[in-house]
Formats: C-alpha cells, structure tokens, sequence
C-alpha cells in the first residue's frame, strides 16, 4: 500500500521559501503569480494491507516526525 | 540485456570513448573479444581522466620529491611531513562538467569527491578550498551557475562539517559554456597512522562501506574526457546526488577503524568507482582479485554488472582488511549506519574476475591492462607572445577613476558574498579568514599552522604559458609567504582544451614546464594532482587554467601576518620592485577593464628575485617586524594598498609614485609585497633589505580614512569598499 | 561543574564546544552518543551545532526524537541545564523544550559571519558572565536561523523577559539591518521561562580563543562554571 | 485561479532526505515503512482566467525555476 503526504506551512505562518520562488517568478517575467506556498509532498510504502489503519499509522507518523505540528499541516491520502 | 551475450560492434567500442587502436590493444592482451562488461572496464581505465593519456609524458618532468616529502603523485593524495610527526595531506580535483549540468549537485559531489581522496589516506579533512571559473557575468547563464556552485560547496562542506576557508573566483567569456570547479581539501594526520591503496594477502577480504550502489554517474569518467557539444543534454542522467551526512557518517567511521590495526589498504570509489578502486589496489599490489556483485549493496533492483562496476554512486569506499578483522570492522560500519559487505577476495592470480548470479561475467588480467594503458605524445606547438606593452603606449587614466573601477570589477571585487555561505570557522582552528592572502589553519592543539592558497592567473598562461605556469606557483608561494608561512608543496588542477589541437597540447606542456621550473627554484615540489582536459565548447577552448594550490606551515601562529593596516603613522614598504622597472601592463587588469584590451605579454616571474624577496619578507616577520603584509597581484600597487586600507579600515598618504604613473600604480610586476612597520623600525627593515640585496622602498605611512597622494589627489576608502562589497550582492541580486 | 555533550550522526561542533567547556572547566565533558539510553549525572547538557541526521526533513527533527532526547528532556525537568547551540537550538526547539520554530534565513541563504549581540537578560547562569545590555561578538552559522513564532507566544516570551541575546549593531541597537535572517524582534537566544534551558543560533565556542580572534564566547562558559559549581 | 505543483525526484536519483527520513521512521517503531521518496508542493495563485494557458504558465514555470529538470520531475494541475 502507498501513501502520500502534503506537509504545508499554517496560515498565517511566513513562508520565506515561497516568498523568495514567488519574487524570483516575477523576475522571470512571471508577473501574474502570487501567494507562493511551498510545502513538502512526501511519498511512502507500507505493509499494512488494510486502508484504514494504514492511514492512522500515516497520521501517527506525521504527528511523531513528518509534520512539526506548531506550524505545519498534513494531510495523508492512501493510495494503492 | 545480457552483457555478456552480446557481440562488441565498432559503434559499442565508440561509444566507450576508445579508439581503433586502443581496442586493437584490447584484442590483443585479451586474446579474445571482450564482453561489454570488460568494454567498459577498459573504457574507463583507458579514459583521459583514469590514465592521463595525453599528459602523463609531461607530468613525469614536474618535480616531486624534498627531504618533507612522504608521497607524491600516485596515492589518492599527496603527503608531507609538517614536523611533530604530523603529515598533511591534501590533493585538489576538478568537478567541471557535472558542475555546468547541475551546478549545485556537481560542485557538492565534487567536494564530496575531494574530501574522501584524503581521508581515505588517514587524514582527518582540515581544511576546504574551492577555485572557480565563470563564464561573463554578462552570460545569461552566469548567474545561475554561480548561485548554485557556492551552494553546493557550502551544502556539502558546511555539512560535513569542515571549513571552507579559502579559494579564487574568475569571470571570462571562455568559461561560458564550461565552468570550472575545483575543489581542494587537506588534511591532517600522524606520520605513522597513513594508510596506502595498494592491496596485499591473498585471502584477505575485500569490503565495501558507505552508501549503497544505485545507476548513478554511469560514465561519468568518459564523460569527463569528452568535449561538450550540442548533445550535452543527453549526458544528464549521469549526474549525482552527494549526501554530506553520509559522508560526515563515513568520515567518523572510517577514522574509529582507522584507530584500529584492522586495515591494509583502502581507497576510495571516485571516478568509475569499483572498477577504478578495485583494479587499481590490485595493481598496485601486484595481485589478483575477485569479486561476487551479488553482494555489493544495491540500491535498485535488477543491477547488471555492467552498472555495477560502472556506478558513480558517492560516498562508498573499498577496503582491504587484514585477516580475520570482518567482524571488527564491521560493528564499527554498523555504529554508524553504513553499509558494510565483504564483496571478494585477493588472490595471487593477477586477473580480476567477476561473479554475478553465480557466473563469471568478467576476467581480465591487470597487470597487462595497467602497463599498456595508452601514453600519448601528442604533437604541440608552442603559443607565440605578443610584444611587450609599453607604458608610454597605454592610456594614462586618472588614477582615481581606474582604481575605482579596478576595485569593484568582477575579478577583483569582494568575495565576501560566497565566503560567508560557507561555514570556515567550523572545527574552531580559523586563524585566519578568507579575505586574506591565505587562508590560516591551526593544527589542532598545538600554536602551529598551515597556511593555504589556490592561485591561477589565466589570463596570463594564455598569453604565455610557460610564464604563466610559472606565475600561478609562485602566487601561492607568495600568498602564503605573505601571512608568514613556509610554503612546502604544491597540488594543481590542470584545467585546459582539447589535448589533440596542437596549440592546446603546447598551453599543456609549456604550463607544465613553468609549473616545474617554479617548484625546482623554491623548493616547493608537486605533491598531488588532477588533470582535465577537452574544457571546451564547440569547438572553443577555456583560458588554459593550471591551478595550483599551496600549503605552507606556520612554526609559530603567533607571528601570523595579515593585510590589513593596523596602526595609524606605521610605515609603507613596498619590496621587490626594482627602482628603475617603468611598471609592467601588459595582461594586467588595468589594460582589459579600462581599455577593453587582452594583450601584450604577461609580466616575467624571476624566480630567483622572488625566492629571495619572500624569504626576506618571512625573516622580518619572524623577528616580529611586520605590523601588516600583502603580496601584490591583479590591479598591481594601487590595489593591494586599497585592499590593506579596506581590511584595516585606515587610509594611507602616499609620496609620488613617479612615472608613469599608471604603469607604477596599475602594473602588475611579479615578486612584489607591502609591508607595514612601526615607525621605529623603518630605518633597520630598509638597511637590512639592502644587505641582502632586495630593493626596497619607502611609499608612505598610514592615516586617516583616504588614500592620499602626494599631489593631494584622494580617494575615500568609504566609497572603495561600497565599489568592492557591493559588486557581487548587486550582480546576484539579479538588478545589475 | 559537571557537563556532557550530546553526539548525534552529523553533529559537527561537538568537539568544539568540548574544548570550549574544557577550558572554563579544567575538565572535558562527558561526550553522550545519541543512542546511549543512560545520561551521566550532569549539571549542564550541550546540545551542540551541526547538521543532525544531514538537517534533512527540518533541522533538528529526527534529533529531537531520538532516543537520548527522551532523557535530556527528563533531565531538563529536574532542572538540569540545557544549553542548545545551532543546530541544537533547532534540535530542542523540536524536542518541545523552547517556543518557536527556527525558519529558513530570509534570503535563503546560509550566513558564516561575526554578529553582535545585545545581551539582554544576565540574570540565568548561562549570562552570568556577561552584563545587560553588553554588546558582544560571537559568528553565527546556518541556514536556518529565522526565529519564529505566533503572536501570542511571541507577547508572553517577551513579557516574561525570555529573550537572551538579540541581534543588534556593534553599538547595541537593534535594528532590521542587524537582523542576519529575519528572526522576529531579531532574536537570537531565547530562555525557557524558568531560564533553566537557553537556545541560540550563534556559536560562542567560535570566539573563545584569541588566535581565533576573539573571547567574547568565553565569558559564557566561565559564568556556567561559576553559576554552576 | 489556483495551481498545485508536485516536484518529485526522477526515478534513480539518489533521495537522501528519504532514506534518512526513512530511517528515523524505522527508529521511532514504524517498522512496515520503505522507499520513502521526498519531493516539494508549491501552490500558487495565477491571474489567468483560463485553464489551458493557465496550465502551460505553470509549466514554464517549472521549468525556468521551479523544478531542476536533471533530476526532477513535475506535475501540475490547475484547480480553481
Ligand atoms: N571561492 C572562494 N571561496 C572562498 N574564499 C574565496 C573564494 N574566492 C576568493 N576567496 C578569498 O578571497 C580573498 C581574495 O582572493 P584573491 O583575490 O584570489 O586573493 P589573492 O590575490 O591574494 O590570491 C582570499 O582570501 C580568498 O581565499
Ligand atoms: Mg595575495
């Protein structure tokens, strides 16, 4: 079974890697561009063949180490 | 597909980069056809950058050997001894290609590169360097490249935590479309704890640490002495990812078995990894080796040896232990979480066969593969010089505009934008900064230190190789003189062109001559090296590029030199310029950034003048006469006494520096310093000068916030270091 | 005073804090390998700088949960001291142990270079050796030393006068142009509120040596050993 | 209108991030994990009224600056 995780910054949160792609968009000539995010997308194997507690161990993860849950949010959709 | 199957055609020998009669050589010591597992092997062993083909004929003239020498070229790195039992070690390595294809991973894995040639050795890694070489700032892609090399040497140094404490920068049109990057790092280690690559024992185990064997890099050695063209693109799956914490991990791991009587060779996997690692231990040791694949750590599945052998994957070393030390060795490799297999044996054969799923897939014999690796004499013709530039016929610009402009151009401006994203204070021995002439580096507890520079001025070796040779040397010599050390041995990166063009092969040969004739005269022999060749691009050649770099020892830190002006009233000195030399322009950076001109020959090294002018600056410094000092270099006079007034945030008023003026203040003869001393000793620094016959002078003293000459002209070191400091911030910022 | 460092895979300031320790202690430092599960009796923990399992994922995370992390913050409980320098900033910023969250630099760029620092609170042992509103030299290096926090906890830190160093000019203000990496209210260190704990970016074992051309870091280690013995 | 990217390492390329990520994992307990791969998530805002040219901008953007097209690949969709 696989996972995915998008790990983005809160609201609210400042995001000075998205700031600068954002500015270095618009010094490529990107003008139309604005609020740039960047946050991490995660890609992960499991054994667990059952779907549920599959995305709980995900979850668990993300709360453990993926995520630093002062800032950040995730979300953990599992694929197969 | 089955490699060994497969029929050799005239496209496969091709494409290995092997010529007719290479492999004719193959069919012969073969006394078969080989499968394409063994093509490979022969293709990167034969390669410009495994066999220096085209220059080891000139390579064999340097001079490598001094009473402090422990080993030359030929280890991974070279070694000295530094007193105290102590060795440093240290080797520098290109890494330009990779570098122009994906700046930040080819400059990271290029450091990564450098780092594991010298600890491999028993060094702990001490000290970075980086000389770099861009295309014009003009270029559009010029800003991108600069961008992520730096982030890439800071990426993978600052990681593995060693300092990055020195190097040089260039922009010119030649490197447009290929960059140089080369790396240097030293290290430090005891005399009696250094460890060599050539394998012995039959029956000893053969093991293989680090990082798993993904497809990385496959050709990555072929590729490094092919020439860049249209198809260049196509070369891209070969780039590599370093992982700098592995690498810290490998470091830690090796040095704790290192500490242990375990090992009986070792040797990084570089270039062509296992093949190169594996057959040259071998080699070197006179013995035969085999090797079971289905126990090297894979990182994908489906491996063939063919990529096996061929794999680039970094951050992986070969190990020879001595009998009955797997398990030892292996708890150490597993502490830090590191692969560890033991992949073969030595035996006494001579041959090197491989084993995959059971089968031998591979069995050459080294002995023969080494001796006959090919040697080319490849024909030259020596660079015509121009004619001297006489001042007379050169602009005299106002000084103040020249040494404005001089002060915030691409070649001379502050590198102080790329120093401070990498960490060079890392390992708490910085003594001295980059900004210097060399970089400083105490040996850890004790008040000596090693003193480093990378100098090239190609500009110069273009013009006339064998001077230019000849300069690059003595720079570094100079530089590290310059902050008070001894300098004891060199290591060089020659950088240059396609090797089968005549004029590129004499920039070869008639660089290396200079390079040794300067190592002879200062005692200062060629320790280590690299060479890389086809740096061109379309056809169109670098600037001919041999960087050298120095390292020199400090017996007492404390009478460590810097340029910058300390105190107001000292006096100016400038030693080595002889007082009827008019000031030499031709290739200085006066004549290119002023007057859009590339010409003229480049000024003499004499070396004897500078071998008695930088022991005689070094003997001042060691009876603690020397308040500051700067060797003068690019920009000539007028701008090592800027950069001293910009280091030490303090002016200087200045006599008239006589005519011309602008060949006096903007030349850039050779084997010249500024000093500054107190005052009081003025008088006994110009006498004891004239015993020994090196011409001194004095230029003036220090004060105030302006450099002021003696006709009232000025410039304010305010608006200088705004020009200096503000050229690079401005030029990244993408707004210039 | 009695102190141990913590080592974890990629660490590389251990052996220069040890040496720094060493000099105000006349003693080394207990070095602690992060898979240890036991910690020595200490008075001071080091959590030094580096690049922790490669800095990889976000600096100081997989640190923070190792194992020996466990007994740090249990020590840390007690009461023991726990100094976090750099990357061990980060690291214990992670592990729960400081507010905050240590960003990426505002240009994105890593900074190897001298600051000054405005001391702003001498009163925990690890100032003791300094005076308020001292201005001292220290090198910061990292890439990610962007402090901060949301606005709340930044009100409560600051009203609790948990801010130990900031940023500032060599003449002691603190302003934008002597922020190096965009740090809210251009802090540097911070305390936790028994000022039993202390985080910061910059690196006062760099300067605790003249050739290496400064002592102001020091100052640090003499006031622990003095407060702490 | 509103574009999601997801950068992720080409297949081959070394993921050092993974592996080490990988590896914590194994070492807080979550034993069944493997072949963690990490790559970014970038979202942005675009003026562009229409989804085709919207979609292409984004594309250009990639691979200007955004994605490092000697290891990396790109996928991008336009949501709204
Ligand atoms: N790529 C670089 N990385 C680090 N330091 C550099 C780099 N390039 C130049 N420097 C530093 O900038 C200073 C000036 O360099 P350079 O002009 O080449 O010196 P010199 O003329 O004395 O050889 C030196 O201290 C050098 O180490
Ligand atoms: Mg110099």
């Amino acid at each position: 079974m696989k996972a995915r995780v998008h790990i983005t910054l809160k609201n609210g949160v400042l995001d000075p890697q998205g700031k600068a792609v954002e500015h270095a968009l618009h010094g490529l000539g990107f003008g139309g561009v604005s609020g740039v995010r960047q946050g991490k997308f995660i890609e992960l194997n499991l054994t667990s063949t059952d779907r549920v507690a599959a995305k709980k161990e995900v979850e668990d993860m993300c709360r453990a180490l993926l995520a630093n849950t002062v800032i950040e949010n995730y979300a953990v959709e599992v694929v197969d | 597909m089955n490699h060994q199957a497969k029929k050799i055609t005239a496209e496969d020998v091709k494409t290995h980069g092997l010529s007719e009669s290479e492999y004719a050589k193959i069919l012969e010591i073969m006394g078969r056809e080989p499968n394409l597992v063994e093509l490979g092997i022969f293709s990167v062993m034969w390669s410009e950058h495994c066999s220096y083909k085209s220059s080891k004929k000139w390579l064999k003239t340097l001079p490598t050997t001094a009473p402090w020498v422990i080993c030359g070229p030929g280890e991974n790195a070279g070694v000295i001894d530094i007193g105290d039992g102590l060795a440093a070690i240290f080797k520098m390595e290109s890494h330009n290609h990779p570098s122009f294809i994906e700046p930040y991973q080819g400059a990271a894995t290029g450091v990564g590169g450098i780092l594991r040639d010298v600890f491999t050795m028993g060094a702990r890694p001490i000290a970075n360097m980086n000389a770099l070489r861009f295309g014009s700032p003009d270029h559009p892609k010029t800003r991108h490249l600069v961008s992520g090399v730096v982030s890439g040497i800071g990426g993978y140094g600052n990681c593995v935590g060693v300092p990055t404490v020195g190097g040089e920068v260039n922009f010119h049109p030649s490197y447009n479309g290929n960059i140089l990057v080369n790396a240097m790092t030293v290290g430090l280690a005891d005399q009696d704890k250094i460890f060599y690559s050539a394998a012995a024992g039959a029956g000893n185990s053969v093991v293989y640490v680090g990082s798993k064997t993904g497809r990385d890099g496959i050709h990555g050695a072929t590729m490094a002495s092919a020439e860049f063209g249209a198809d260049s693109e196509e070369k891209r799956p070969t780039v590599q990812v370093g992982d700098p914490f592995t690498e810290k991990l490998l470091i830690e791991a090796c040095m704790e078995l290192m500490a242990t009587d375990a090992i009986q060779s070792i040797q990084d996997m570089g270039a062509a990894g296992l093949t190169s690692s594996s057959f040259e231990m071998a080699s070197k040791g006179g013995m035969g080796v085999e090797i079971d694949l289905d126990k090297v750590p894979q990182r994908e599945e489906n491996m063939t040896a063919y990529e096996m052998m061929l794999s680039e994957s970094q951050e992986r070393m070969l190990i020879i232990l001595k009998p009955g030390k797997e398990d030892l060795a292996r708890k150490i490799f597993e502490k830090w979480e590191l692969d560890f297999a033991v992949i073969g044996t030595l035996t006494t054969t001579g041959r090197m066969v491989l084993k995959h799923h059971g089968e031998v897939v591979g069995d050459l014999p080294i002995d023969p593969l080494a001796q006959a690796s090919p040697e080319y004499d490849r024909p030259w013709v020596k660079t015509e010089v121009d004619p001297v530039v006489k001042a007379g016929d050169v602009k005299d610009i106002d000084w103040r505009h020249a040494l404005r402009n001089l002060m915030g151009c691409p070649d001379i401006a502050s590198r102080r934008w790329i120093w401070e994203q990498y960490d060079h204070m890392v390992m708490a021995d910085t003594a001295q900064r980059p900004g210097g002439d060399a970089a400083v580096v105490r040996i850890h507890d004790t008040d000596r230190a090693l003193a480093i520079s990378t100098d090239c001025t190609p500009r110069y070796v273009k013009a006339d190789p064998f001077e230019g040779g000849k300069q690059a040397v003595a720079e570094t010599w100079r530089n590290i003189t310059a902050v008070g050390g001894r300098p004891l041995a060199i290591t060089d990166n020659l950088n240059f062109g396609n090797p089968t063009k005549p004029p590129i092969m004499g920039q070869i040969v008639e660089a290396i001559r200079g390079i040794g004739e300067a190592c002879k005269a200062l005692d200062y022999p060629v320790i280590s090296g690299n060479v890389s060749l086809y740096n061109e691009t379309d056809g169109k050649p670098i600037l001919p590029t041999p960087a050298i770099g120095g390292v020199g020892v400090l017996d007492d830190i404390d009478r460590m030199t810097t340029v910058a002006f300390k105190n107001a009233g000292d006096v100016v000195i400038l030693v080595g310029q002889a007082d009827d030399a008019e000031g030499w322009l031709g290739q200085s950076l006066y004549l290119r950034e002023l007057l859009s001109r590339e010409d003229g020959a480049p000024p003499p090294v004499d070396l004897a003048h500078e071998r008695r002018v930088g022991d005689f600056v070094r003997g001042l410094m060691h009876m603690g006469m020397i308040t500051a000092c700067h060797d003068l270099s690019d920009g000539g006079l007028a701008v090592g006494l800027a950069e001293m007034a910009l280091a030490g945030n303090l002016g200087c008023l200045l006599q008239d520096p006589g005519t011309p003026r602008h060949s006096r203040l903007f030349g850039e003869d050779q084997g010249r310093y500024v000093l500054t001393v107190k005052a009081a000793d003025a008088d006994t620094v110009l006498a004891e000068a004239g015993t020994l016959n090196v011409p001194a002078k004095m230029l003036g003293v220090t004060g105030g916030r302006d450099i002021v000459l003696a006709d009232g002209t000025s410039v304010e070191i305010a608006e200088l270091r705004q020009l200096h400091e503000g050229w690079f911030p401005t030029y990244m910022s993408g707004k210039s | 005073m009695k102190a141990a460092v913590i080592v974890f895979p990629g660490s590389n300031c251990d052996r220069d804090i040890a040496i720094a320790l060493e000099q105000s202690m006349g003693k080394p430092p207990a070095m602690v390998w992060h898979r240890d599960s036991e910690l020595p009796k200490v008075d001071l923990i080091a959590v030094p700088g580096g690049f922790s399992y490669g800095d990889y994922l976000r600096c100081g995370a997989m640190a923070a949960h190792s194992p020996i992390m466990r007994e740090v913050k249990r020590a840390a409980e007690k009461g023991t001291r726990i100094l976090g320098i750099c990357n061990g900033f980060q690291v214990i910023t992670e592990a729960g142990l400081l507010d905050g969250v240590l960003m990426r630099n505002k240009d994105l760029r890593f900074i190897c270079k001298d600051v000054h620092l405005r001391v702003e609170d001498a009163k925990s042992p690890f100032t003791a050796g300094y005076k308020k509103d001292e201005v001292i030299r220290v090198p910061i290096a990292h890439a990610e030393g962007n402090f901060f926090t949301d606005e709340d906890t930044l009100k409560r830190i600051e009203d609790k006068g948990m801010v130990a160093f900031r940023y500032a000019t060599p003449e002691g203000d603190v302003t934008q142009d002597a922020n190096p990496n965009g740090s809210l209210n251009n802090i540097a260190g911070i305390f936790n509120d028994k000022r039993t704990v202390l985080g910061m970016m910059p690196h006062p074992e760099r300067l605790s040596d003249p050739t290496l051309g400064g002592t102001d870091g020091r100052k640090m280690f003499d006031g622990l050993v003095e407060a702490l013995s």
